[in-house]
């Protein structure tokens, strides 16, 4: 802080003219010290614009509301949290830039945000070349481990290998075939790989799998439920989808109309949360299904009031939607986020990355859908799989959940078996012996 | 004399509309050719096919042993051939000196152009030129800002600048006052003393001027070929073109100069 | 009386089977004995419903003698949730008439638990909680109310004044159940729907029978088939039938089967008769015969496939050429005749869709439910008059200062584009929803398995009747030859004395105004988002210029042309793949003809 | 070697804000009076300018607009990334020698056409030869066709979408969405390291100073006069003995040339490139730097090009919320209010005087508009060309400006 003094000292000096300038700089540096003292930032880095904003915005809600509860409660090591939100505007090169502005000129503790692989991608150098922390809410395709990032969205296994083995069951309706429909980017690509993987080694015969993918914002899908409804045809048929965004309001309504219904062919869904069900015609979907790690309708204490909360909190500071909002999968995992972290701080007595690290490993919270933990080896939680049938109302209907919570597998044993990841005795990505 | 063009069964239709069709048509060295005839005669459209622009169905066009049907607009100009359209066409923001440089001859390759050096020869060609077409105090001025008459002219000088053997000029004297025009006419035959040129042209007066020799086109075909006075006394031009001149001759306004112009405006 | 005992059998069968009891079905042949171990409501078997006879009342029929009441183990599942599932599955084979409404809803989600006020005469008694189905929904200041029913038989719940009770959504509790409980009553209500008087539910009860192959279950179709009159329905139980007879032991049996299949050109049942038809593999057919016939049905099915996707993909072609068509006219307008480069089309468009929005939810609010249908035929022209007032407020306000510099109209119409998309996000957020009507819902089937979406078939039209309208005004109208005349020669139409500045801002009202009715189009088959106006921007300005700039015939032509070619494309390629030859295959027609479909032509081009 | 002197002349203030960017900002980097960061934000926007340069060359001299000129600096950025991936080497995630995406696709061996990438000149003269060379395909059938204005702009719109959804893809084998990220080193100096930083962005400043005089230079001969003759009259051009189409292709390969240069210096100092960058967006808001710094002049697009991308990243930074009303309001101001664009505002601030010249090639179309409005109505011109048909995207030097 002196230095920086110093410094702005020293360039009002260097231009006599701008004296003046020089003592305005004085007196920021000033306020912004003194305020400093009380406060840590954070950053929120999600999109508020361009096409992702339809996911993101609500992460961003949620964890203003979260910062809004830490305060109330006194913030954390008795600073209050100060929430630098920018804008990256879903441009992957504008994620970069601004995660070194949070990271360099903010100086924010952690980052919070990112939802697709690409905007992660491209910000990871930029935390792990400065050893900052960046905590990432979204179920993403696995085979990552970095020391920087705390994935608190679920892996593969996580989410997608227990809602196919549900389809395959008898309570689920012992599905024979499976048309894999997603979006074109990594994350379907992954979660069809690795579904696939294992499909096969069910016994499912290959040409009982489809797989098909949809480019971005895809609006026509005519061919495609053509496609879908000839496969099905003989019965016993189901979709897995993991198309993204914008493409699903046309997909659904799209498979309806063509007289495809979810008693005949249900389809799974792995992107498609109550947030998302609020842009949709909820008359074509009921019955569908949707595999995530958390529901509104989890029937839970702690879930009836981050539910109701929430739904203040979005009436309170005139959000659109006010108490029409939803909590979904991602926005809890978001809230989980800041909630671990919070709590991993206070346990270090301290905001240095290394320390808050150590001490949120292992670290257990009573997430608003459960008990949920951090593994005590790597950055990845610990999570119950919950598997929903879509309502009229744009909820889920529950109708399966694991028992207990699974364990993270950042690398999936059906594709990549020997590989672990481990930050305590390891560097992260190791082979197993 | 010799030759310079000879075009034969040329025709071409658009959508079945047969615009034009000429059975025969030959121009000698150093002839000035004025084309006359009604609004929709094939005029314009009989330039178009000489420079390039439009493609006949059937045909040839002769000149210097090559067929300027079978070949494209830069090889036609590279032949010789110049043309100055209907509405003046030149390059509205560049200098007057600027227009008249890009019209000199010169290699017109990228990397020649892109180093070169306008010789003491061509400036003074140049400067000579927007004398004769009375530019020279707008060397420096943009060309979208010269008045009508001024771009007809620039157009001229530009072709001149080009030196091609035969010239295609399309109504060179629209939108001129008396006094241009007749300047303009003064020009033009000055220009037939080295070179071979077609004018087209409504003014009646203004090809009384120039002419030597008229040929009428009439829904697309040759009419008749022949002097000014030969044309004026054929009862068929009479009868299809100069008709309803005659009628109202008393004014002393040759009509068909008046509904010429009309038409350029409209 | 025997065949009488003989479906009473089967159905039992089923409803042990789906019950999960039985793990195969039984091909059993000593069926009277098995029949008379076990209780069977001869409900079951009642006439059709339209003939006159009722139901027999409860607990008429109880052959064992110490069966629960059915009323009593329907209490059972609220006092004991525990048990809920072995409650029902007991249930289950006591199913009669009077038991379906109970089974419906109970499959739907619509069986609540319902906790009575206290009664006057003795507020203290607290009053047991009841199950009840609930009604329809309706909205009372702002709140959901329900209409609640008895279970068994399924009657209104009458208060102690004879009125109907009615409660608050809020107030009640959902009965949960299980997917696993909800599996097993399916084939329940599949085997209530056979004779359900109405023509649909029979149809999807064929369908689902057929798609099980159990054997177990032919008679029952068969006796619906006698009854069938509606033909369609006649075809499906047909076909359900034959693919049940398709698993038949005799091959003569499963020939015919084929034949039959073949002969309906069931679509359905061609993955299952691949199967058979193969030589090798575990489904494989063993009879040479039948395998002949299945062979041969095999072919008959795929060559009606082959046609029937010709029909389809003309279908689907149509369809999205005509929403190409629509979103493209406006543009066609204002940046073909007008020569405003408008980088905010998109965004009017999604004008369009809002304004959609906005009127359904104020229908929600304002009217009753049984008009919410009617939100689309109002919004249609709000949603014109919305854009195209915007419009002709952009158009006085900023296009009008930048003709002649299209450059210009770019940068502004670009910026406007940012300013609407931030403007709707912070309006109504990113996410909203506009429902279809009822009428808009489903498709017209044309053929088995071939349906076309009335939403899209509505778009057709809608595509048709503005493009007839546009052409009337452009060339039939006073309006429309000023807006020709304007937009060909500005300067010679005011010197006419033509107000060119309200003909102008007419122009550009009317072009975004079909934006407007674009996007409210739009909201039947897409989502309604801020950004949607840049999903369409490229592909409508792409639309225009294919056909030729100004010319309003080439944007429909090369709306169908695209749209067609696409969904030809789309089978043998993957949708990406389709549109990367589609993007090809426009390149290379603008290289044959660089000026579009339909070239501009005049005299004066080249000036 | 006069025209160098007229140069020095004419570009004082060029000449000054070359120097700065090329001396003082880095300089004051080292010394830590600017940030790491708004140095990299600097360098990656003169990249950006250095596209616009390209688009400035094609559109507002030439008068032929282009909608792809993010594929081509990508094209660049691509090549040269896929060089510096390979030099990550075993430093990966995987460990492998092969760039993880592969490694992720279960991709065994190196595909053929990432070969030549090990060595640096090979994969510098690549990225240069790439765009460049298809560029030149692309425009040869294009203009040889005659496809022209709208049409020509649609067309690569269209390429432009093609070539995004084929990157998209997996199957390409260049990273699919996630495009190429994690590079180390360029050259084995680490890019990571504030010296490598500032190097970069020297050279950056560097390169689109040199891309401005020669830019100017071009102008300035007869071939400028040649492109401007091209926006303002093709036809009279033809039939005054050019070969047209060869001038535009070398225009458009030139200007592809620009930004394939942008590309190239653009990836190192951002550390990605993925399809993102190449989608039909980024060359619409290319050719809005251009429009809004001023067509046809050659300070306009840069000053377009920074101006903007610093205002986007200021004001995505203060205000998340609402920062697309100030950008959008921006556009909107500017067309309303500085009809010449950024550059022509300043030009006409009070204490700039014009050069008086006889050559025309500083007077850009919005110039012209300017000195026409005078004598004219603007409201006029595009209806006559839209009548028949004519080109509403270029400008076309408007004769009918002057009609008495």
């Amino acid at each position: 802080m002196m230095q920086s003094n110093f410094k702005a000292t020293r360039q009002g000096l260097l231009s006599k003219m701008g004296k003046g300038m020089a003592m305005m700089a004085l007196a920021f540096t000033a306020m912004s010290q003194a305020r400093a003292e009380e406060t840590v930032k954070i950053g929120i880095l999600h999109s508020l614009s361009g096409t992702m904003a339809i996911s993101e915005v609500s992460l961003k809600d949620v964890v203003m509301m979260a910062v809004e509860e830490l305060n109330a409660k006194g913030g954390i090591n008795g600073k209050k949290i100060e929430p630098v939100i920018v804008d990256p505007a879903s441009d992957w090169d504008l994620f970069a830039e601004k995660a070194k502005q949070l990271v360099l000129t903010d100086k924010v503790a952690v980052t919070f945000g990112c939802w697709t692989s690409v905007s992660r991608k491209s910000v990871l150098p930029v935390f792990e070349n400065n050893n900052a922390l960046l905590f990432y809410p979204v179920q993403y395709e696995g085979e990552e481990c970095s020391n920087n990032v705390f994935y608190t969205g679920a892996t593969p296994n996580q989410q997608l290998i227990p809602a196919a083995e549900y389809m395959m069951s008898k309570e689920g309706g012992e599905y024979k075939k499976f048309y894999l429909l997603g979006t074109d980017y990594v994350f379907p690509r992954t979660a069809n790989k690795i579904l696939r993987a294992f499909l096969l080694a069910k016994g499912v015969p290959a040409e009982n799998i489809m797989e098909e993918y949809t480019p971005f914002h895809h609006q026509d899908y005519q061919t495609i439920v053509q496609k879908i409804k000839t496969f099905s045809a003989g019965g016993k048929t189901c979709v897995l989808s993991t198309i993204n965004g914008d493409s699903n309001v046309p997909f659904y309504k799209e498979f309806a109309n063509q007289g495809l219904t979810s008693a005949m062919c249900p389809i799974m869904a792995f992107s498609v949360a109550e947030d998302e069900l609020r842009a949709m015609d909820t008359q074509y979907l009921i019955g569908h299904l949707a595999a995530w790690n958390y529901f509104q309708s989890v029937k839970a204490p702690s879930n009836s009031k981050f539910v109701k909360d929430f739904k203040e909190f979005a009436k309170k500071n005139n959000l659109p939607g006010g108490d029409k909002r939803v909590t979904d999968d991602p926005m809890e995992a978001a809230y989980i986020s800041i909630n671990i972290w919070a709590a991993a701080a206070a346990k270090a007595k301290s905001f240095e990355v290394d320390k808050v690290r150590k001490a949120a490993y292992g670290l257990k919270f009573q997430a608003p859908g459960g008990m949920v933990m951090m593994d005590e080896r790597n950055n990845h939680l610990h999570k119950p799989v919950i598997i929903g049938e879509i309502k009229k109302d744009g909820q889920f209907k529950i109708v399966w959940k694991s028992k207990g919570l699974v364990a993270p597998e950042p690398w999936s044993i059906y594709t990549s078996p020997d590989k672990g990841c481990d930050h305590v005795d390891h560097t992260g990505t190791y082979t197993k012996k | 004399m010799n030759l310079i063009l000879q075009v034969e069964e040329v025709s071409v239709s658009f959508d079945g509309f047969k615009a034009l069709d000429i059975k025969y048509f030959e121009l000698e060295e150093r002839e000035l050719r004025v084309v006359i005839g009604p609004n929709g005669a094939g005029k314009t459209t009989f330039m178009d096919v000489l420079c390039g622009k439009t493609k006949p169905q059937t045909g040839s066009a002769i000149m210097a042993d090559k067929d300027l049907i079978k070949l494209n607009e830069k090889q036609i100009v590279d032949l010789g051939v110049g043309r100055k359209f209907q509405t003046p066409s030149v390059f509205g923001s560049l200098t007057v000196w600027d227009n008249l440089l890009l019209a000199s001859k010169s290699n017109r390759g990228i990397w020649s152009t892109l180093f070169h050096k306008p010789t003491e020869a061509m400036r003074d060609a140049i400067d000579r030129v927007a004398a004769t077409v009375g530019l020279t105090r707008h060397l420096s001025s943009v060309a979208a800002i010269l008045s009508h008459g001024q771009k007809q002219w620039l157009e001229i000088g530009m072709l001149i600048l080009q030196d091609p053997k035969l010239l295609l000029i399309d109504e060179p004297a629209a939108g001129m006052t008396d006094e241009e025009t007749e300047k303009t006419g003064e020009l033009l035959l000055e220009l037939a003393k080295r070179h071979s040129i077609i004018v087209i042209e409504h003014d009646m007066e203004f090809v009384r001027q120039l002419a030597r020799k008229v040929t009428v086109l009439c829904e697309g075909r040759i009419l008749t070929e022949g002097s000014m006075e030969k044309i004026q006394n054929d009862p068929e031009v009479i009868e299809r073109y100069l008709g309803r001149s005659k009628r109202r001759d008393e004014n002393g306004q040759p009509v068909a100069a008046v509904t010429a112009v009309g038409t350029k405006h409209g | 009386m025997r065949r009488n005992f003989r479906t009473k059998f089967y159905l039992l069968n089923l409803f042990l089977w789906s019950a999960g009891c039985l793990s195969a079905p039984i091909h059993g042949q000593d069926s009277a004995s098995a029949a008379k171990a076990l209780p069977v409501s001869r409900a079951m078997v009642k006439p059709a419903p339209d003939s006159g006879a009722s139901a027999a009342p409860v607990g008429t029929f109880n052959p064992a003698g110490n069966e629960i009441p059915v009323a009593a183990l329907l209490d059972t599942l609220l006092k004991n949730p525990e048990t809920r599932t072995q409650t029902i599955k007991a249930l289950i084979p006591r199913a009669d008439h009077n038991l379906q409404d109970f089974f419906q809803n109970l499959f739907k989600g619509n069986l609540y638990e319902y906790s009575p006020p206290a009664a006057k005469a003795n507020p203290d008694a607290a009053q047991p909680k009841i199950l009840v189905i609930a009604g329809p929904e309706t909205d009372r200041d702002g709140e959901n109310w329900v209409q609640l029913f008895k279970t068994y038989p399924m009657q209104a719940l009458l208060d102690e004044n004879g009125a109907p009770i009615y409660a608050k959504t809020a107030d009640l509790t959902e009965l949960e159940t299980d997917r696993e409980v909800r599996a097993m009553v399916q084939p329940l209500l599949l085997a209530f729907d056979l004779d359900n008087p109405d023509a649909k539910k029979r149809q999807s009860a064929a369908l689902s029978l057929g798609e099980s192959g159990d054997t177990l279950q032919l008679p029952l179709i068969t006796a619906a088939l006698e009854k069938e009159k509606d033909g369609k329905c006649k075809r499906l139980m047909q076909e359900a039938s034959a693919r049940i007879r398709l698993h038949s032991a005799l091959p003569e049996n499963r020939a015919a089967a084929a034949k039959a299949l073949g002969d309906l050109h069931s679509g359905s049942a061609l993955a299952e008769l691949k199967i058979l038809a193969s030589t090798s593999g575990a489904g494989m057919e063993s009879d040479e015969g039948a395998r002949k016939e299945i062979t041969r049905a095999v072919q008959t099915i795929e060559a009606y496939a082959s046609y029937t996707s010709i029909v389809q993909n003309i279908f689907t072609g149509l369809s999205l050429g005509s929403i190409l068509i629509l979103m493209a006219l406006g543009l066609a307008i204002i940046f073909g005749l007008m020569g405003v480069i408008n980088m905010a089309h998109g965004e009017f468009m999604m004008i369009g869709a809002y304004a959609t929005f906005i009127v359904q939810n104020l229908f929600h609010k304002y009217l009753p439910a049984p008009y919410f249908g009617y939100f689309l035929a109002v919004s249609l022209p709000i949603a014109f008059l919305t854009s195209g007032g915007i419009g002709v407020l952009v158009e006085t306000t900023i296009i009008k200062r930048l003709y002649g510099r299209p450059l210009e109209t770019l940068l502004a119409t670009w910026g406007l584009s940012l300013l609407f998309v931030q403007s709707a996000r912070s309006l109504f957020g990113d996410l909203t929803a506009v429902s279809s009507p009822e009428l808009l819902s489903k498709g017209w089937e044309i053929f088995p398995q071939v349906v076309l979406p009335y939403n899209r078939i509505f778009i057709i039209f809608l595509t048709i009747t503005i493009v007839s309208l546009v052409s009337l005004i452009f060339y039939r109208t006073p309006l429309g030859t000023l807006i020709r005349a304007v937009t060909q020669n500005r300067a010679m139409s005011r010197c006419l004395g033509i107000g060119t500045r309200k003909v102008d801002a007419l122009t550009f009202g009317l072009g975004t105004g079909i934006a407007g009715i674009a996007g409210c189009a739009l909201t039947q088959v897409g989502n309604v988002d801020p950004g949607m106006g840049q999903n369409y921007i490229v592909d409508s300005f792409m639309v225009v210029v294919t056909g030729g700039v100004g010319k309003l015939a080439g944007t429909v032509l090369s709306g169908i042309g695209i749209g067609t070619m696409n969904k030809f494309l789309e089978p043998f390629l993957q949708s990406v793949y389709a549109k990367v030859v589609l993007l090809a295959m426009v390149i290379l027609f603008l290289q044959n003809k660089p000026s579009g479909l339909f070239p501009a032509k005049g005299r004066n081009e080249d000036l | 070697m006069k025209i160098f002197e007229a140069l020095w002349q004419r570009e004082k203030t060029a000449l000054a804000f070359a120097f700065a960017a090329i001396l003082l900002i880095p300089l004051a980097n080292a010394m830590g009076w600017v940030s790491d960061l708004n140095l990299n934000l600097l360098g990656r926007y003169f990249c950006f300018a250095l596209a616009a340069l390209g688009i400035d060359l094609v559109w507002g001299y030439a008068g032929i607009l282009t909608l792809c000129q993010a594929l081509f600096f990508c094209l660049g950025g691509y090549c040269i990334g896929m060089h510096m991936l390979l030099k990550t080497g075993t430093n990966g995630v995987y460990g492998s020698a092969l760039p993880d995406f592969m490694v992720w696709n279960q991709v065994k061996t190196l595909p053929w056409f990432w070969e030549p990438f090990h060595h640096f000149p090979i994969a510098l003269f690549l990225a240069l030869c790439v765009p460049v060379v298809f560029a030149m395909t692309f425009g040869y059938f294009a203009f040889r066709s005659r496809i022209n204005g709208v049409y020509f702009s649609i067309i690569t719109q269209a390429l432009a979408l093609a070539m995004w959804l084929i990157f998209l893809r997996n199957e390409t084998m260049l990273g699919g969405t996630n495009g190429l990220t994690d590079f180390k080193t360029l050259l084995g100096f680490q890019l990571a390291h504030p010296a490598v930083k500032r190097t970069l962005f020297v050279i950056t400043a560097v390169v689109l100073t040199s891309a401005y005089f020669g830019c100017r230079l071009l102008i300035a001969s007869k071939l400028g006069k040649v492109l401007i003759a091209i926006r303002d009259s093709e036809q009279r051009l033809r039939f005054t003995g050019f070969p047209v189409a060869r001038f535009k292709l070398f225009a458009f390969t030139l200007s592809a040339l620009l930004a394939a240069v942008g590309g190239i210096l653009y990836v190192p100092q951002t550390g990605i490139i993925t399809p993102g960058r190449m989608d039909v967006k980024n060359s619409l808001e290319m050719v809005v730097w251009v429009a809004l710094g001023g067509r046809g002049t050659l300070s306009g697009p840069i000053l377009g090009a920074v101006g903007v991308s610093l205002c986007y990243s200021f004001l995505t930074g203060r205000f998340p919320g609402s920062w697309l009303y100030f950008l959008g309001a921006l556009f909107v101001a500017v067309v309303l209010f500085m009809p010449q664009g950024l550059a022509g505002a300043l030009q006409q601030l009070p204490f700039r005087k014009r050069a008086n010249n006889r050559s025309s090639t500083d007077i850009g179309p919005a110039a012209l508009a300017a000195s026409m409005a005078g004598t004219s109505d603007i409201h006029d011109p595009s209806g006559d060309a839209q009548g028949t048909g004519a080109d509403p995207l270029t400008t076309r030097n408007t004769t009918a400006g002057v009609t008495p």
